[in-house]
């Protein structure tokens, strides 16, 4: 592949990602959008419905992914990585790998015959290692690009899905292949990681099979999630009481967490409001420190959850162990009269909180602070410009936060980077004809 | 992730695709060891679902298996169309196997 | 094309199972597949998918679909989505129609699955009998103005205006009052940076001025508004400042009258003619015309001068509008917490002022005593509930969170703790929210430090009293402590801070003037939180700040920059297009009544014209589109049914009618 | 099937503006708040475009009551209060004509978030079509001086 050369870089394919792509084309800039997993739609692709709308959350992010991939000033590359980045004075040559999908993805037509031919099944991160696929297949239903990824470390090598495919798409030669990219700035829309499950023992994460993480929750009440319904991981029940535990990765020094995390208050609030839906006999219990619903809608959404019946419990978890049927045990010290008492729940969901996601560190692009996040130094001035002229961070790279404002910094960022590359090439761009905008 | 760069026009595809058995020679053989798991669970749990619809639990004492594993696999047959879900026993889903087609 | 046979493609969506779970969607594509002129009849998991969107753009090449209905969420969310799908697929964008069956179908009638899916058929149905009716239709291509306003100089606007002006495109920004700066001119250190408010904003502001681009108007208030995206013209009335260059600093001096500062929440007086701060934007004084009595001024013992306010009016034409007109701090009712009766129950952005006037004396004081023990009280005007707090005037209960304040007023014990070590600080809130990255450290900070805290109930707020005659100190405040398993807890202070919310500004008629909607809350409502953030229903109107919600400093800087990306994404290539729902007038059927031009409201829309028709001279109506807003009023009027509004005809909402009423066949299968 | 038969209820048209009723329908759907399925909302862009004859039409076509939600005085449109106002005047009269309760059309003011004013509107229409049932067991055929206004 020869040099490409564009305005700007994009890394990561996430919603702040393909925002501030779609922003920053829309201007008439050219964009390299470079993604690490097979398709865009990063962690809001996973998602059942969303807060405060309960707006399906597919409806939201696939029209955004599918304008993602047909823009015109837009190149999108995924299952590729950023391995490196030289600055000059014009500004900074990327070198991306493209990590073998051993599909070829111009003939791929995403028929999933391969998927179904594969005869060996493994856990789909897609829904937290608790639901399956094959070692080919569409990541997932709404993927964008629809094409076909092959999993090679948990491929037999049987060459079935090569036989099958009807367009001959499969292809076992492929190699990783490394490509440079010039562009004048790059916006890092890295996104976050989830805490570990396991991370503070005493609440038995990762141990007892029906303490989840909210994610799995998501993927539960996912229309395409992997068992099509409500059940807790441990044994396929249908669970009458549900608990969440809130800052069970925030807040928290113990796990050198100071911060709090912005959405677990609001996203425990809205699966409770779900789950009361999909199981309308169900118990709802949320333990809390302190409510934070402080976005736009938020509070009323909050008062509604009390209204349908949902408990908040103000009270700190000490520690969760189970009985002999694998129902989780809630120790907890309940704030209103200092009772320390023990609670049996079905299932019990560990609100987790955000982590940096680690692949920006790789680049060495820009320093963290001490949260780990990209530090941003001018926070009440420039709030997207990192310490790297020219780099700029948008979405929850730059700290916690819910896709509302993770959307808003992304256009933000996109106007911060168009206004510095502008600046950089003093070029006047022709914007494209948008029709029928 | 490897990183290393093939010069692919110079190297044939019988030679390719040799190396990348021979790359992935140990992903490959526990692969098969676990398709063959895979297979021995799949017979045994559908054998189960044969007469009538079963629970997990129903299920996993049948074949001796942990609860969460057996579900695991429920929920792997049923997106690939091996399995049905056909009603409730208390809070626990029936699940049935799908007519052969 | 006129005449190519009809060849509809149906699409009924599951959406993800939102619709599907209550309708059966297999069984309305079925019925819908045998009706007359449909070609194909499909269901799809998510249509607005990549995968979805492929099939249309398939079915349009492969059958020749000409005409597409699809049936979906709201066509708010996605009409757009799929105008494009079909354009992609080489067919007119407006040969389609949109029925939402999620919103109005499946998610209000969950319990009558059998009645949701009779109503999707006909809806469906109806949708059909529309698009056979559909023409083609171009969009109403304009030149635009490569300029926008922007309405207020506050951080948002001052963000906004710069980050357009970067960009190539004019900026005109109208403020108010007579300087720059907003509400973030009177804090002092600004969380969670620490960094000192006014110099930021004047970085920002010496980079608006600086900026070519940038036409600033202070003193300035939109009167009017006409036109349309890409061509707003916006009447701007501006004040006199009053004074000049010359004449300021011996008008100043010669100023008498005095009236509380504002500026400062009345702590202090200040003249009427006055600067809003030292180093206030711009640097020139400014006359209080509200406040001016109409004494005249002696300058050393000259002729005495009477200030003169003689307002401009004048027009500005822009593409686009930002809205940026900021919040105002609520302001507590007469009695409420004692704000009003007692003296020393203050406000927090008073108490912001009073500290900065204060900063530099040995000991706190406020009015003529020390104070040595403070309480602050969150959530004040926020959060309330209806029917336990007090409704304001208008009726209004303010149940959101106003976001801020948990961390201004965790800010403030920081900075009080700093001048005053000595003072004893309480704490009573709800919930702490420091959410943001930086703030909770401001909490825990407080904690280590010493800051009391008591945690009530939003049913049981505290109560403020005057303490009883003699007491150690003059105000009492009982609180119900749920940290202490509902205690009641009598604190005694010398001073009561009130950690007011933010409320929407009074700004109706400019509300008016530019047709936005409002939100329950009375901020300004953008379309969407998540697909359309910063945009209102107004095409070409955009929300910068906290005229939309409440919000810090940095998120009304994010919020202001985003406007401005979307501003400058609708303008950067100087034109716009407007969609084609404007009436278009049947020559054929028209002879000249007139009643259209009667009917019509709008300058230049429609009027009578004479040309020759078949080499006859005929007088017709004729539609300027551009200025047309597609409301029909011509349409119900005219005796011939001549003319109509494209893409939404009269005769195709007597087909949809019909569909509607007709008796459908017996729905056995859907029944089941 | 049984079932069926009794689904055979009146229908509710509603003529619901863009900037109004029909967002505020959607508001309605967004709350999840439950209503009768007979009712059939189509957007429209002002009710004025409307004809008072096409209010009759609707009712000779098996509808049996039609509510429109405007946007009232909130409405981007000048002339869409006075002249919706004055176009319901004229249909009841054409509705009165051809004997059909003028109570089966109905105008509203309906905001973007007016959930509890559409809910109200719904219902109370319902509640009236149940008394007064179906529209076909009133309407009087159309006479020749009817004719002649549509003309």
């Amino acid at each position: 592949m020869s040099n490409l050369q564009v305005d700007a870089l994009v890394v990561g394919g996430g919603i702040a990602g393909m925002q501030v792509a779609l922003d920053l084309g829309d201007q008439g800039l050219q964009v390299a959008l470079v993604e690490r997993e097979a398709s865009i739609g990063g962690k809001m692709i996973t998602l059942s419905k969303v807060f405060p709308t309960l707006d399906c959350c597919s409806c939201i992010t696939t029209p955004k992914m599918s304008a993602v991939a047909h823009h015109p000033n837009i190149q999108l590359f995924t299952y590729c990585e950023v391995q490196s980045v030289t600055k000059d004075n014009a500004g900074f040559d990327i070198t991306v790998l493209q990590k073998p999908r051993y599909v070829d993805e111009s003939k791929c037509t995403g028929c999933r015959q391969c998927e179904y031919e594969c005869p060996i099944t493994v856990p789909s991160t897609f829904d937290r290692g608790l639901g399956a696929y094959r070692a080919i297949r569409v990541p997932f239903s709404t993927a964008v690009p629809q094409k076909a990824v092959l999993d090679i470390d948990n491929c037999l090598l049987c060459g079935k899905c090569e036989k099958i495919c009807p367009v001959e798409a499969v292809d076992f030669t492929q190699q990783p292949q490394t490509f440079s990219i010039e562009a004048t700035a790059i916006v890092l829309a890295t996104g976050f990681e989830l805490s570990e499950l396991g991370a503070k023992k005493e609440y038995g994460g990762g141990k007892l099979p029906n303490v989840i993480d909210p994610l799995m929750m998501e993927r539960f009440l996912a229309p395409t999630g992997p068992y099509g319904r409500v059940l807790r991981p441990g044994d396929g029940m249908e669970p009458t009481t549900i608990a969440y535990v809130q800052c069970a990765g925030s807040r928290d020094q113990t796990q050198g967490v100071e911060y709090c995390s912005r959405v677990c208050c609001m996203y425990a609030i809205k699966q409770a409001m779900l789950i009361s839906g999909a199981l309308p006999m169900a118990d709802i219990t949320i333990y809390f420190m302190d409510i934070r619903t402080f976005g736009k809608g938020y509070e009323q959404f909050y008062q509604n959850a009390k209204a349908m019946g949902v408990e908040f419990v103000r009270g700190k978890v000490a520690s969760i162990r189970e009985d002999e049927n694998h129902n989780p045990i809630v120790k907890v010290e309940l704030t209103e009269d200092g009772r320390i008492v023990e609670r049996t729940h079905d299932l019990v969901v560990l609100s987790l909180g955000m982590l940096p996601g680690a692949s920006h560190q790789n680049f060495g692009l820009t320093p963290s602070s001490s949260d780990g996040f990209v530090a941003i130094p001018a926070a009440n001035a420039s709030p997207c410009v990192t310490q790297r002229p020219g780099i700029f961070v948008t979405g929850t790279a730059g700290g916690p936060m819910d896709i509302v404002d993770s959307i808003i910094t992304a256009s933000a960022a996109a106007s911060d980077a168009s206004a510095y590359i502008r600046r950089k090439t003093g070029v006047q761009v022709e914007q494209p004809e948008v029709a029928y905008a | 992730m490897t990183t290393q760069i093939a010069q692919k026009e110079t190297i044939s595809r019988g030679e390719m695709l040799k190396r990348l058995r021979a790359q992935h020679a140990e992903t490959v053989e526990r692969t098969q060891a676990l398709l063959k798991e895979q297979k021995r669970i799949q017979r045994e749990i559908c054998q189960v679902m044969r007469e009538n619809p079963k629970t997990v639990p129903e299920i996993a004492e049948a074949v001796g298996m942990p609860t969460n594993e057996v579900l695991w696999y429920v929920a792997s047959f049923k997106k690939y169309g091996l399995v049905l879900e056909n009603g409730m026993c208390g809070d626990y889903p029936l699940y049935q196997k799908a007519e052969e087609k | 094309m006129p005449d190519e046979k009809v060849k509809l493609g149906v699409y009924t969506c599951y959406c993800g199972g939102n619709i599907s779970h209550v309708v059966n969607c297999e069984q309305v594509a079925k019925k819908l597949g045998g009706m007359p002129d449909v070609v194909i009849s499909r269901t799809n998991m998510s249509l607005c998918s990549d995968a979805g969107q492929s099939q249309i753009e398939q079915d349009i090449k492969e059958l020749g679909v000409n005409r597409v209905v699809i049936g979906a969420c709201a066509p708010m969310l996605h009409e757009q989505t799929f105008r494009g799908t079909v354009m992609r697929a080489g067919l007119n964008p407006y040969l389609y129609y949109h029925v939402g069956l999620r919103e109005q179908d499946s998610w209000v009638h969950a319990n009558d699955q059998q009645g949701a899916t009779q109503k999707a058929l006909r809806l469906m149905a109806a949708g059909v009998a529309k698009a056979r009716l559909l023409k083609a239709l171009e969009p109403i291509r304009l030149e635009a103005e490569k300029r926008a306003i922007v309405i207020g100089g506050g951080v948002a606007g001052l963000r906004s205006a710069l980050d357009i002006a970067r960009q190539g495109l004019q900026v005109v920004l109208v403020e108010k009052s007579p300087f720059l700066g907003g509400r973030m001119a009177q804090l002092e250190t600004v969380f969670p940076t620490g960094g000192d408010a006014r110099s930021l904003l004047h970085d920002l502001i010496d980079e608006v001025v600086k900026h070519s681009n940038i036409t600033i108007f202070t003193l300035a208030q939109v009167a009017g508004v006409s036109g349309y995206v890409g061509n707003f013209t916006l009447q701007i009335c501006q004040h006199s400042r009053g004074v000049n260059t010359e004449n300021n600093e011996a008008l100043l001096a010669a100023c008498r009258q005095e009236i509380p500062d504002d500026f400062n929440y009345g702590l202090n007086n200040r003249k009427i003619i006055y600067r809003a701060y030292p180093g206030c934007y711009p640097p020139l004084p400014a006359v209080d015309w509200e406040n001016y009595n109409g004494e005249p001024l002696l300058i050393d013992g000259g002729k005495p001068i009477v200030l003169q306010d003689t307002p401009k009016t004048f027009d500005v034409n822009v593409g686009a509008i930002v809205v940026a007109t900021g919040f105002d701090p609520y302001q507590p009712r007469q009695g409420e917490y004692g704000y009003g009766e007692l003296k020393d129950v203050i406000t927090l952005p008073e108490m912001i002022r009073h500290l900065a006037l204060s900063k530099s004396s040995e000991h706190l004081r406020w009015n003529g005593h020390p104070v040595r023990d403070v309480a602050l009280i969150h959530c004040v005007g926020s959060r309330e509930i209806e029917g336990v707090d007090e409704p304001q005037e208008d009726g209004q209960v303010n149940n959101y969170c106003s976001r801020v304040c948990c961390t201004a007023t965790l800010h403030m014990t920081e900075e009080l703790q700093r001048y005053f070590p000595e003072l004893n600080i309480y704490d009573l809130y709800q919930d702490i929210r420091t959410y943001g990255r930086g703030h909770e450290e401001y909490y825990n900070r407080a904690l280590e430090d010493g800051v009391r805290f008591f945690r009530y109930h939003g049913e049981e707020r505290p109560e403020v009293t005057a303490a009883p005659a003699g007491d150690t100190h003059p105000v009492l405040v009982k609180v119900k402590d749920a940290l202490t398993y509902g205690e009641q807890i009598d604190i005694p202070v010398d001073l009561v801070v009130l950690a007011v919310g933010m409320m929407a500004r009074d700004i109706d008629d400019l509300v008016k003037m530019l047709k936005v909607s409002r939100g329950n809350d009375r901020f300004l409502l953008e379309v969407h939180p998540k697909l359309r953030p910063v945009e209102t229903a107004v095409n070409g109107v955009v929300l910068a700040g906290t005229a939309q919600g409440p919000m810090n400093i940095q998120e009304s800087i994010s919020a202001a920059s985003a406007a401005a990306a979307k501003v400058v994404s609708l303008l950067g290539q100087g034109k716009v297009e407007l969609q084609p729902f404007v009436a278009a007038v049947d020559v054929e059927k028209c002879n000249g009544t007139g009643a259209c031009v009667e009917a019509c409201d709008y300058e230049d829309a429609i009027a009578l014209k004479t040309f020759e028709q078949n080499g006859k001279e005929v007088r017709r109506a004729v539609v300027t589109p551009a200025n047309c807003t597609g409301c029909g009023a011509c349409v119900s009027v005219c005796p011939n049914r001549a003319v109509d509004v494209q893409g939404w005809t009269l005769a195709q909402y007597e087909a949809m009618v019909e569909a509607i009423g007709m008796e459908l066949p017996v729905l056995a299968e859907a029944a089941a | 099937m049984a079932q069926l038969m009794q689904t055979q209820q009146p229908k509710i048209l509603i003529l619901a503006t863009l900037a109004g009723g029909y967002a505020g329908a959607d508001s309605t759907g967004q709350a999840h708040l439950d209503y009768p399925a007979n009712t059939f909302v189509l957007p429209i862009m002002c009710p004025c475009m409307f004809p008072p004859e096409f209010f009759v039409h609707a009712f000779e076509h098996g509808i049996d009551g039609v509510i429109v939600m405007y946007s009232g005085t909130d409405s981007p449109y000048k002339v869409e209060a006075d002249g919706t106002a004055k176009l319901i005047n004229d249909a009841y009269a054409l509705m009165k004509a051809r004997n059909i309760d003028i109570r089966r059309l109905r105008l509203a003011a309906i905001c973007t978030v007016c959930v509890k004013p559409f809910l109200k509107e719904v219902n109370q229409m319902n509640e009236l079509l149940k008394g007064i049932g179906f529209v076909k067991s009133e309407i009087a055929p159309r006479a020749p001086a009817t004719q002649g206004v549509q003309a």
